[in-house]
């Protein structure tokens, strides 16, 4: 631990950024100790990520300084930062799809022979002892694409590692991370802070922050609130520092009786992926997908709604047989997929908040079949109004939201097509508490009216407390089926794991 | 029913009632004449532009030149509609299309404007009147004349032509194909009809071509600039050199160094300055009413001295000159 | 994807790389089948002077290839590089026939240094002027091409202006390598070598990979993608010098209209057009494909005017093979995931 | 100059949302064509004639009518080169057919049928096989022109029935509308209200900015580009037609080199190459603008290597002022919260 009055490794004096009109960072100003880990929490939208751009070279402060081992710096992009020592785990992966796993970890840092070629020997062999650092099988010398947002995170994970940084920034790595894989990386961090790097770690789960860091510095729209030391904080104090108010119970779910089935998956089969998955749903219930990253959890549900091809088995909504590979005839069908990559599946980046909004309904808010802005703007207006959303403008493009932000843009677009069945791909990931509960206590409310709900989650608490069913996938096929009743924390990922475990 | 290709009228209209020729009218001064090659920066059609530029500066007329980049009818068109918003004496232009042009033409004599035509024709009866630069004729057998000669008299030979579509080059290898059924030609076989589009590289591709297929050529016959120089430097940096004869017609100018080299032995041209030169005299008499472009009516061009208008507006330029180690140093076109 | 190729380590024996290789490999094939099919008609295709003439045809191409396959690798285009070999050849045969006595590799130098130049205006205004590349070259063609005309107007370098020696170099040869051919094969093994084996090389597939990953990686991204740009048009440029001395002849239209069989070699080559995969060797066999497939059509004698009708159609039978094998790639990644 | 804009986040306050619509390229493209022909009507002599409004509207014929389907396909963030092939094609049909004694009737309608044909087949190797729309099309480039020249060979046909190309050069009454331009319009008038009206135009956009999220929303990412290419194969037919009619001419290499006056034309009008941005009254501005241009420097006498140099740089200079203006504006904006913080601390 490292003592109070040791000096800062790296510090954020007074740094102010806005984008146009957006103050997103106001003044905030904290210390990183060598050998401590020091979290960043807030809402959604509080300024978190883009201070870690600014301290990693990408945006420059509008006003304020950076100082590393207490000189100015003025960093002129991501090159100077990592000179400086600074190693960044940006929120969204940022990976190259077509070059090789290990070359993705070893870029711009690449072993070199005599002759100044790269020296992939080493090269191969730097990825593979970092994997077994982080106990992750994965082959060094396949390509990027295709690899799950998890093991993407986790190639972004193994790539900090190996610039042997002496800040090590980590933006909300865990977010798609099963509680496995975090405490593998919990571990490797750890052992890094006690070797005396000083690391920075933004989450949304307050115990993942307990767990690791010592100090915390709490953010509210854009202002520094406090730096304090975790041990001196209790969870409920944060919180309230960090939204303003008292928050309301986290899984407000309320007991419905189930209606008719309205969803039957039977046999569903894809090559490679998964196999013989059979299960149904039924209207006003939540049923859980759960399991470890990779399961495949994902794809049974994209296959269901459509978007991906099935080889066989069959798909029935309210008894009537879906048309497979179609998510149009899903869509007609009642049905509504909330998907877990929000920017390459969910959203279109460019495109305003209305647009995005209305997008699936275009056709039903045409007249005569045409459109005219009135209509879609009231449709987007109504729905963003009821999940709360922070935004400026309906006509701003919905890439200028933060990310819970825009997560709750692509539960309106889905929402406001009136589904009967909801599938959610963790629908909270990357979501503030504030607004998680929010979210929580829209779906047990859309259930109480009679929705049914499929909910893909790699959050145990979560799919613990919103649950009616959950079921267990492991290696493409389902492990096991658990009543609310039956499930916990061990038999979940008893079943997940197929081993017993101790959590 | 329908309209057919069988029941279809082709009045094309436009045009202009012919008035009188007076040929006792003086040639006016000031007139705008206005030159149209096929496209611009092409050497041979710079000479000849060339040549319309002191006949119009001795007519003390104004010269105008313009023209599209590429070869193209459409391009062609747009300068032709230009030249008419410009209110022109005459347009002097070699047609990309012979029918492409015809409407814009017809527009332009809608105007008062005198359509000559040079170096390829337009439809008849869309210009006023054509400057031939030889006999279709002459030309072809001057070419097989030519091969004869330079294959020793008999083997195969081929040609290599502009693109499939030229009008000049088709009428002439017609000609050529028609001289080389006489007796005196039975031992020449040509086998083949090669298209460089007047293309440098393709040509130049093409002449490979020809040889790797028929290695007992004797001679090419290239009755196009670009395809003559083409051949020729294959031919001199090729291992052909010497057992294959290059002819046809070609730019003195270009066609120096390998006449030297003695890739090439013989070739001809008419000038082509004096088709120009003898455009615009026929442009400035027309636009003066001295001449109408009916057969028969007599004109002076300067320095070529008296021209009579043939059948269908056509005057004759003469004789395509043949050029030799010993002569081609008189010649700088 | 053949980037990955050169990971795979050489103890697995069944590996991807051995499978990845085939994109080349296909080609290889195509060209194999097509001289055999030729030669088979026509013995001569086989002879040296044919053999000769296709790899003098394939060398101005294969040059312009090479820079196009390191620009389109970086997930951008480079259209203006016909325009550039025409700036470059009228400007070169302009210089020699003015100064006959300068030699050859100052014909060479002053070739590489102006396409540097309009490549380095290429480069500037696509990553300062944050302008797409298409946009940009597409622009530059116009103009570079218009710059060309206004400045030759009319005129023509004829061969017998130049000097003697600028016009046999296209033709003489050390051990029997025209230097012609010699100068490709090294500008192609440059290439191949820098994009393979050096860091330079690596990030521009990452930069075509994913441009925004690449900055924020810290590579320098402005650095290199100029680099990509200048190296495109100074190769283009040396292009340009080439064509001077093959064909002697130079006005403004040379190599009008070229762009388009550059990257269609490119294409062809198996480099992506969206960047980040593909290799230069591909690109220069995508060249040669390209013209073995035009003197092939030739020499059997085929129409005139069914050449052009399977040339297009052979470049769309090539692009669906490539895919084919992209496909199966996909694939056996997919299966492999599966196991782990 | 060191942010990196990773997000492509636009900035969002209200007064520099209003600036970049005022200040965007379709806009200020509209404008400056209304300029340049109101500037060339006073200063270049010949320019407002009525006479030369009809070979203006004749000259930007083709390329408006393709660029109409073409600036849907770009904003889906696809490409079409085989545009100006397809016209050659079916100006060589539209020949053969001719002669073989078919009536220009039946013709008409076979030749955009032929057109259409065209456009499936680029369809199919693009949505069907997910080949790269750039390479695919630069391959039926060679092979549509090809096949064009195996159909009508070297020759032309140019005996087309007077009443049917003086249809396409005449005006309305003899007056100065030229009877084209009410194709032209109506054909403007209903891309333009597919385009920004439409759920399918919607649908566009979303495709050509995230095509992977389209596909999540439901919409039918293949077959709607499949059916822009047939759109453009059509058109394209339809063009070659008129092209024909207008220089009453059938041959193989009509309409060479046009695609890329097309694309030039669509991109000067704002349309981002990588799809997902643009308007159709842009892209109409831009081919109006082009045309104009090049139709007074004509009467001025500028050469035609001159006309390259000016479209290559108005290309380049449509999307570089853009862009060079927001950089300046975002820092003048930088430089005064400095300033701002600087004297606030003091
Ligand atoms: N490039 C940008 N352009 C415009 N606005 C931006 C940009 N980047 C961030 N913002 C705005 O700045 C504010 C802070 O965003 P930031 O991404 O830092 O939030 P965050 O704390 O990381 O939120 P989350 O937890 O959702 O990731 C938000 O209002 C966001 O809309
Ligand atoms: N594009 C792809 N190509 C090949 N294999 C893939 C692809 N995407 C996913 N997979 C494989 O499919 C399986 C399941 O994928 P995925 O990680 O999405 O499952 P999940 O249970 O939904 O996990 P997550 O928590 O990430 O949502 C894994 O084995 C993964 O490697
Ligand atoms: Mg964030
Ligand atoms: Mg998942």
């Amino acid at each position: 631990m490292a003592e109070a009055n040791a000096r800062p490794r790296l510090e954020v004096h007074d740094v102010t950024k806005s984008f146009g009109a957006v103050a997103a960072v106001q003044g905030v100003s904290f210390p990183l100790y060598p050998g401590e880990a020091h979290a960043l929490v807030g809402e959604n939208g509080a300024g978190k990520s883009t201070i870690v751009k600014m301290l990693a070279g990408v945006h420059r402060p509008d006003t304020g300084t950076l100082r590393v081992d207490g000189a100015d710096v003025d960093f002129a992009g991501p090159a100077d930062a990592k000179a400086a020592g600074i190693a960044v785990i940006y929120q969204e992966p940022t990976l190259f799809p077509d070059l090789s796993v290990a070359e993705n970890i070893a870029i711009g840092n690449q072993p070199l022979t005599r002759l100044r070629q790269i020296d992939r020997k080493e090269m191969t062999a730097n990825a593979e002892r970092l994997f077994r650092r982080l106990g992750v099988p994965l082959d060094p010398s396949r390509p990027a694409r295709g690899l799950s947002i998890a093991d993407q995170q986790l190639v972004e994970i193994a790539k900090a590692l190996s610039a042997e940084a002496r800040v090590l920034i980590m933006d909300e790595p865990t977010a798609a991370l099963s509680a496995v894989e975090v405490e593998r990386l919990f571990a490797v961090v750890r052992s890094l802070r006690d070797e005396g790097a000083a690391i920075m770690f933004i989450s949304h789960r307050f115990e993942e922050i307990t767990a690791l860091c010592e100090r915390v510095t709490i953010m509210r729209d854009g202002k520094h609130v406090a730096t304090e030391l975790v041990a001196d904080l209790s969870v409920d104090d944060m919180i309230r520092r960090m939204v303003g108010r008292d928050l309301s119970a986290l899984f407000p779910k309320q007991d419905v009786e189930p209606g008719e089935v309205v969803l039957e998956v039977d046999g569903l089969s894809r090559e490679g992926v998964f196999k013989d998955i059979s299960f149904s749903v039924r209207a006003g219930e939540i049923v859980a997908l759960a399991g470890l990253v990779g399961a495949g959890r994902s794809e049974v549900m994209q296959a269901v709604f459509g978007v991906d091809p099935y080889d066989s088995g069959t798909v029935k909504v309210h008894g009537r047989r879906l048309k497979g590979g179609s998510p149009r005839a899903a869509m007609a069908a009642g049905m509504a997929l909330v998907p877990e990559d929000r920017r390459q599946q969910g959203l279109v980046m460019e495109l305003s908040i209305e647009r995005n909004v209305t997008l699936p309904r275009a056709r039903k808010l045409a007249r005569l079949g045409l459109l005219f802005g009135g209509t879609e703007r009231e449709a987007a207006e109504t729905w963003t109004r009821k999940l709360q959303t922070k935004l400026g403008r309906l006509t701003d493009a919905v890439g200028t939201l933060s990310g819970g932000n825009q997560q709750k843009v692509v539960l309106a677009k889905w929402l406001a097509t009136g589904p009967k069945l909801l599938i959610v791909d963790e629908p909270t990931r990357g979501i503030d508490v504030g607004t998680k509960a929010e979210v929580h206590r829209l779906m047990s409310s859309l259930a109480a009216d009679g929705l049914a709900v499929v909910m893909v989650s790699s959050e145990l608490p979560e799919v613990l407390g919103m649950a009616d069913r959950i079921l267990v996938l492991r290696e493409g096929r389902i492990a096991a089926q658990l009543t609310r009743a039956e499930a916990t924390e061990e038999s979940v990922m008893y079943a997940a794991m197929g081993q017993e475990v101790s959590v | 029913g329908g309209t057919t290709k069988d029941s279809a009228s082709n009045t094309s209209g436009g045009g202009q009632s012919a008035a009188a020729a007076d040929p006792n009218a003086a040639v006016k001064e000031g007139l705008k004449i206005a030159f149209l090659p096929k496209q611009l920066n092409n050497p041979y059609s710079d000479v000849e532009t060339g040549g319309g530029k002191v006949a119009v500066e001795e007519l003390k007329g104004e010269y105008k030149l313009v023209g599209p980049n590429d070869a193209s009818a459409s391009s062609q068109v747009s300068y032709i509609n230009t030249l008419i918003q410009q209110q022109q004496d005459v347009i002097v232009v070699a047609a990309n299309d012979p029918n492409a042009v015809c409407p814009s033409l017809n527009q332009a004599r809608a105007a008062k404007i005198k359509v000559i035509t040079f170096d390829s024709d337009a439809s008849k009866d869309c210009r006023d009147a054509f400057i031939n630069q030889a006999t279709t004729e002459g030309i072809g057998q001057s070419l097989a004349k030519m091969a004869l000669e330079q294959a020793g008299g008999e083997g195969e030979i081929a040609v290599l032509s502009a693109t499939p579509n030229a009008t000049n080059q088709n009428s002439w290898i017609e000609v050529m194909k028609e001289e080389l059924k006489k007796p005196e030609y039975s031992k020449l076989k040509l086998v083949k009809v090669a298209y460089g589009n007047d293309d440098d590289q393709k040509s130049f591709q093409e002449a490979q071509g020809l040889l790797q297929s028929y290695p007992n050529l004797k001679a090419i016959v290239a009755p196009t600039t670009v395809g003559i120089a083409a051949a020729a430097r294959y031919i001199s940096s090729s291992s052909y050199k010497g057992k294959v004869a290059v002819t046809g017609l070609g730019l003195p100018n270009q066609m120096r160094e390998y006449v030297k080299d003695d890739t090439v032995k013989k070739f001809a041209l008419w000038n082509p300055a004096d088709i120009g030169y003898l455009a615009a005299f026929a442009g400035a008499n027309m636009a003066s009413g001295k001449i109408t472009g009916a057969q028969g009516e007599k004109f002076t061009a300067g320095k070529l001295g008296e021209y009579t208008i043939g059948a269908d507006g056509e005057i004759v330029l003469g004789p395509p000159t043949e050029f030799t180690k010993e002569n081609i140093d008189q010649f700088n076109f | 994807m053949t980037a990955t190729s050169l990971e795979a380590p050489p103890s697995k024996r069944f590996s991807l790389g051995g499978l990845l290789k085939t994109r080349e490999l296909g080609i290889v094939l195509a060209l194999t089948l097509l001289v055999a099919y030729t030669a088979i008609d026509n013995s001569r295709f086989l002879s040296g002077q044919s053999i000769r003439d296709n790899l003098l045809n394939t060398a101005i191409l294969a040059v312009m290839a090479t820079g196009q396959a390191i620009v389109v690798i970086t997930r951008n285009i480079d259209l203006s590089v016909g325009s550039v070999l025409g700036i470059s050849a009228f400007a070169v045969a302009t210089l020699m026939s003015n100064n006959q006595d300068l030699p050859m590799i100052v014909a060479l130098l002053a070739g590489l240094a102006i396409g540097a130049v309009a490549g380095l205006v290429n480069g500037v205004l696509v990553r300062y002027g944050k302008v797409p590349a298409l946009v940009v070259t597409l622009g530059t063609l116009y103009i570079y091409r218009g710059i060309t005309y206004s400045w030759a107007g009319g005129s023509q370098v004829n061969a017998d202006e130049l000097p003697r020696h600028f016009l046999t170099f296209a033709n003489d040869s050390i051990l029997g390598v025209p230097w012609l051919v010699l100068i490709a094969l090294v500008v192609i093994a440059a290439g191949s070598v820098m994009m393979r084996n050096y860091r330079i090389g690596r990030e521009l597939y990452a930069i075509g990979s994913s441009p925004p990953a690449a900055e924020l990686a810290g590579i320098k991204v402005a650095r290199n993608l100029l680099t990509a740009f200048v190296l495109s048009g100074a190769l283009a440029g040396l292009a340009g010098v080439l064509y001077a001395a093959r064909f002697g002849t130079v006005d403004a239209a040379a190599g009008n209209g070229m762009e388009l069989n550059v990257v269609a070699a490119v294409v062809v080559g198996g480099v992506a057009v969206f960047g980040g995969s593909g290799s230069v060797w591909g690109a220069a066999l995508g060249a040669l494909l390209l013209t073995v497939i035009g003197s092939a059509l030739a020499v059997l004698d085929i129409n005139q005017f069914w050449q052009q009708a399977i040339v297009g159609a052979l470049i769309i039978l090539a692009i669906c093979a490539d895919r084919l094998v992209a496909v199966r790639i996909a694939r056996s990644l997919r299966k492999r995931d599966a196991h782990v | 100059m060191s942010d990196i804009d990773l997000d492509q986040r636009p900035a969002n306050n209200r007064s520099a949302v209003l600036k970049s619509r005022l200040t965007s390229w379709d806009s200020i493209i509209l404008v400056l064509t209304v300029l340049v022909l109101i500037i060339a009507s006073f200063t270049v002599d010949n320019f407002g004639t009525s006479r030369n409004f009809t070979f203006m509207v004749l000259d930007l014929l083709p390329i408006i009518l393709i660029a109409l389907p073409m600036t849907m396909i770009i904003v889906t963030g696809e490409i079409d080169l085989s545009v100006a092939s397809t016209l050659g094609l079916t100006s060589s049909m539209m020949g053969w057919l001719w002669n073989q004694g078919l009536s220009i009737e039946s013709i008409i309608p076979l030749c955009i049928v032929i057109g259409a044909i065209c456009g499936v087949v680029n369809g199919f190797l693009i949505t069907g096989l997910g080949l790269p729309s750039l390479a695919v099309t630069i391959g039926t480039l060679a092979l549509y022109r090809g096949l064009a020249f195996v159909v009508l060979g070297d020759g032309a046909v140019a005996d087309f029935p007077w009443n049917y190309t003086g249809w396409v050069t005449g005006t309305i009454g003899d007056g100065a509308v030229p009877n084209v331009l009410i194709l032209i319009v109506v054909l403007a008038l209903i891309f333009g209200i597919v385009q920004h009206a439409t759920p399918f135009g919607r649908s566009l956009y979303a495709i050509g900015a995230n095509a992977q999220a389209a596909h999540f929303s439901g919409i039918r990412v293949a077959r709607t580009k499949f059916w822009l290419y047939v759109a453009s194969g059509a058109v394209a037919g339809l063009v070659g037609v008129l092209w024909t009619l207008r220089y009453s001419s059938a041959r193989a290499d009509n309409g060479a080199g046009l695609e890329l006056a097309v694309v030039a034309a669509v991109l000067l009008g704002g349309v981002s190459i990588f799809g997902g941005k643009g308007s159709l009254p842009g892209v109409l501005g831009g081919v109006v603008l082009l045309t104009a241009l090049q139709n007074a420097l004509r009467l001025e006498d500028v050469s035609g290597q001159a006309l390259n140099i000016v479209t290559g740089s108005l290309l380049v200079l449509s999307v570089l002022l853009p862009n060079v203006t927001s950089a300046v504006r975002g820092n003048w904006h930088r430089r005064k919260l400095r300033q701002a913080s600087a004297t606030s601390a003091q």
